[in-house]
């Protein structure tokens, strides 16, 4: 194992820290050791006053180094402030305190980075029945941008539409979000076990951005339910670096809550 | 006038169809102890109006007493998917509710502000089609932002868990309050349980963390680990042991009944639960 | 000076708590000093759980033995829990978390009991303005029942209506509150420095309760705007016992705030 | 990413003609300092959106900065009406918005929310029929309650006091927020005045007291006695003798222009003021 082994977990951390700015604001969901993670590790390095809450708790740049659900009540003796959730739900607009990105798993995303938590198949008589909306549906509609981390790769949870739409992406591709009156946003990234994949700004579909190492082409098209673009020859994801996982380690996630997740 | 009642007079009155609401957040603060004695008084065709939950409304699920259930979100996290609320909806056979946030967040401040509905921007998603008595489209005015208005939910009645309250209802948190205030104002009778009934002196010393003042409440039980198998704002954390045993049982209908019997139907009262979970002890203090 | 001896705030505060029952729940607005004695001797003598809550600063049953405004921050010390304000203003419903009571000062008060807190003369260039509406409306209109005090008792401060109408009252009298959908409810008492009046249940026409000791019934009429109903001879006002301006002085308001007031 | 800025500095492009809200509660917390930098400024017909008030729209009626005002509630209580309000409304040279406690919020929580209009209940006063804007009927469903429409209540500014922030603009309230809050969740730029500004550190240590957090504000200003005449959150009260001779000398225009001389114009930056009143000093620590 060399110095920038790591799992899964903590390169998705590291490739979502390195695109969040200084002085952004952000809301992080349940399920959320991966956000959380990534926030903290751009605060520690390039984004000191990079803003977060959690959207459960409400606790404000809670700054303790060892990762924990956001719900948990040993946050709060970390934080600079709480919100109450109704304010919270009041706060997630787009005009004055709009959030600048959010970060969000699925059971499904399709062409157009619409996202599905609710289920496969008919609503009414599921093939799978899944955890429900949440924020999802006011984060991917009102946040500025924001980030899928999908945990499977495959046709199943890559379909052409997704089964139930619950959290808007591009809807319909090309203008149709906007046209519908939500603001300007959307998908930025999706970061799975094989990728990372952005939208091509006219078309808005989805498209290969970077492999990750010893990932093939072929092999993303296989487990994909829909033709994803490809310009030129898609690089190779870059690893986390050296410096960037001793951060992490050393000064977010000091227990290895997200080393001892799978190998990346 | 003191509040202070036991688990079984606390909940008389609630009747088979009620709509229930139940507070907390996910694995944080479900109300086990006042879900189980529902469920030992073989309530049917409850109508749920769960918190982004896990065990509280799946256990209700599971022990056949519920008719609806709303879902904001209900999930067993890093154990998986719900499995009876899961089951109940692969098989159709309770009804689905499918809500987001700012659709509670606005149904239940319309109910505590007495309007008959409220408004919430519209998201663009697919749950006005499955839900088109919850999403109703407002006619817009040009140039308007498109929005949808939302029924005010009204809760017969509420269950929460906290950590502490007095005799006159003064219900303390150490922790996040999550929908529970807003549920607490939009319901007509409140019924908290909490880990230690303290005195009004101790409620004023730290009345920063009463979020629930004794006029909000109709009923307080002291009921120690009255959240487990979930956890009390920092006093106690979830039971990963327990919560993956309850999922295995789940598995089938015998090993969810012996479940059942061991922890609800076998435990006639809470006293009798904290035994069968190895009679944990709270600390002694942890305000902040 | 006998020992019953009281200022017109004493005994305003005596007739109102006389009137409040165990368990109410009550709203104490801004200029609060007669409101928060009446509360605080009810609770001292026969209404230990009444509930009492600071309108503009939340303070729930702050029991300091001190008369100070209600948006003090010094009540915090003394209290069991705060509300916040936009969290007030949902409260004040009439089928869930109703209110009992308030009390109420008026520039005017008319024949209906409706109040008046905004001018005198046309609003749009009015003879005088008052300083407005705040939680006035939502009080009289939602809560069980409210009392109003009246600092005085004039043909110009008891008009045959008001000339702005921000607290209803009985509206146009008889049925008219609930035919146009308020809640039953409506002021039960006006005091003022004359006596004591209520409302005819049928008419809800303001009648003469009491009438303070050397109060003449045709003075009353004469500093009266409109024709109040009078049945049979009314009986003096009921004063202070001994025991009530003790517990009044020695356990609500310690510093004498009410008694350094004109005398009753 | 310092948001500490100079009292000057803060109040940098804010336009004549500019919505301006002001937080506080009657003699609690009114934005003095800021107030009186306007004035300095010589800013005109201001649209002030004031929560209940007394000296801060008073102040700002009087020395000519204003066009319109809601009123929700301007008072002297115990010192009698406002006197430049009075006038500007009894001589109608301003425009007077009234409203009351549910418009203000309706209107304010629905442009915190994005929403061009709340709902609030029909209370069957005269305020529709002085402010039809504010106050619109709904169409009302059979059985369904009478409600209006308020728009959405948006502040370009919003200029507030409180006690202690931290660099980043975290804000610390030891008292009430009142109106605070919810007026800095509709304004589009929240520029607070505190007594003191401490360490991040102290900030977290007390963070239950952190009301407004950093991404609600733009700009704090240190200002020790910014609240003065009025009183802040316990580091000091209400200065009964100074509101009483502003009063007074609001009785005449000369005096009034003498008063402005003093306190306003011929006190070019907040120390002088302090000067002014005797330079007074804060307690050592009053958080609780």
């Amino acid at each position: 194992m060399t110095d920038t082994d790591c799992s899964m977990a903590e390169l998705h951390a590291v490739l979502l820290a390195r695109d969040l700015r200084n002085g952004e604001k952000a809301i992080v969901g349940t399920n959320s050791d991966v956000q959380v993670a990534a926030c903290n590790l751009a605060r520690a390095s390039h984004a000191p006053t990079l803003w977060w809450v959690s959207g459960p708790g409400g606790m404000i740049n809670c700054n303790e180094p060892v990762i924990r659900s956001t719900a948990r009540t040993e946050n709060i003796a970390w934080s600079e402030a709480m919100m109450d959730l109704p304010q919270m739900v009041d706060f997630i607009d787009w005009k004055l305190h709009f959030f600048d990105f959010a970060i969000l798993g699925a059971i499904q995303i399709d062409r157009y980075g619409n996202i599905n938590t609710v289920c496969v198949g008919p609503h009414d008589k599921p093939r799978l029945r899944g955890p429900g909306t949440v924020g999802i549906s006011a984060l991917t509609a009102l946040a500025r941008r924001f980030y899928v981390v999908m945990a499977r790769h495959d046709r199943g949870s890559f379909p052409e539409r997704v089964d139930f739409l619950n959290g808007p992406g591009f809807l319909d591709g090309g203008t149709s979000r906007t046209d519908r009156g939500l603001p300007e946003g959307g998908p930025k990234f999706v970061l799975s076990p094989l990728g990372v994949f952005d939208f091509e700004p006219v078309s808005k579909r989805m498209r290969v951005k970077s492999l990750n190492p010893g990932v093939a082409l072929e092999q993303v098209h296989k487990q994909t339910g829909f033709e994803l673009l490809v310009e030129e020859t898609p690089p190779v994801t870059a690893m986390p670096t050296a410096e960037e996982l001793k951060t992490l380690r050393a000064s977010v996630d000091t227990t290895g809550v997200l080393r001892e997740r799978r190998r990346a | 006038m003191s509040k202070l009642k036991t688990l079984s007079d606390a909940l008389d009155g609630i009747e088979d169809g009620a709509t229930v609401g139940l507070g907390g957040w996910i694995f944080n603060s479900q109300p086990m102890a006042l879900v189980r004695e529902l469920i030992r008084r073989k309530k049917r065709n409850l109508r749920l109006v769960p918190a982004p939950g896990s065990i509280a409304p799946d256990m209700l699920i599971g022990a056949g007493c519920v008719a609806e259930t709303g879902c904001v979100f209900i999930s067993f996290e890093q154990f998986g998917l719900a499995p009876h609320f899961r089951r109940a909806a692969e098989t159709a056979s309770i009804k689905i509710h499918e809500l987001d946030g700012p659709a509670i967040a606005g149904g239940l401040r319309a109910a505590a502000c007495d309007l008959p509905y409220g408004l919430i921007p519209d998201m663009c998603t697919d749950l006005p089609r499955v839900n088109p008595q919850t999403y109703q489209p407002v006619p817009r005015q040009p140039g308007e932002r498109a929005m949808l208005k939302v029924p005010a939910i009204h809760l017969d009645v509420l269950l929460l868990h906290a950590q502490q309250a007095d005799e006159l209802g003064n219900v303390q948190y150490f922790g996040p309050v999550f929908f529970d205030v807003l549920m607490a104002q939009a319901a007509k009778k409140v019924i908290v349980s909490v880990d230690r009934i303290v005195s009004n002196e101790t409620i004023r010393r730290d009345n920063h963390l009463t979020k629930l003042p004794s006029a909000f409440v109709h009923a307080v039980v002291e009921a120690p680990f009255g959240a487990h198998p979930t956890s009390s704002g920092g006093l106690y954390e979830a039971d990963d042991t327990h919560l993956a045993a309850y999922v295995k049982a789940s598995g089938s209908t015998e090993s969810f009944a012996t479940y059942l019997d061991t922890y609800v139907g076998g435990a006639a009262v809470h006293a009798d639960y904290c035994k069968r979970i190895g009679n944990p002890r709270l600390p002694e203090q942890a305000t902040r």
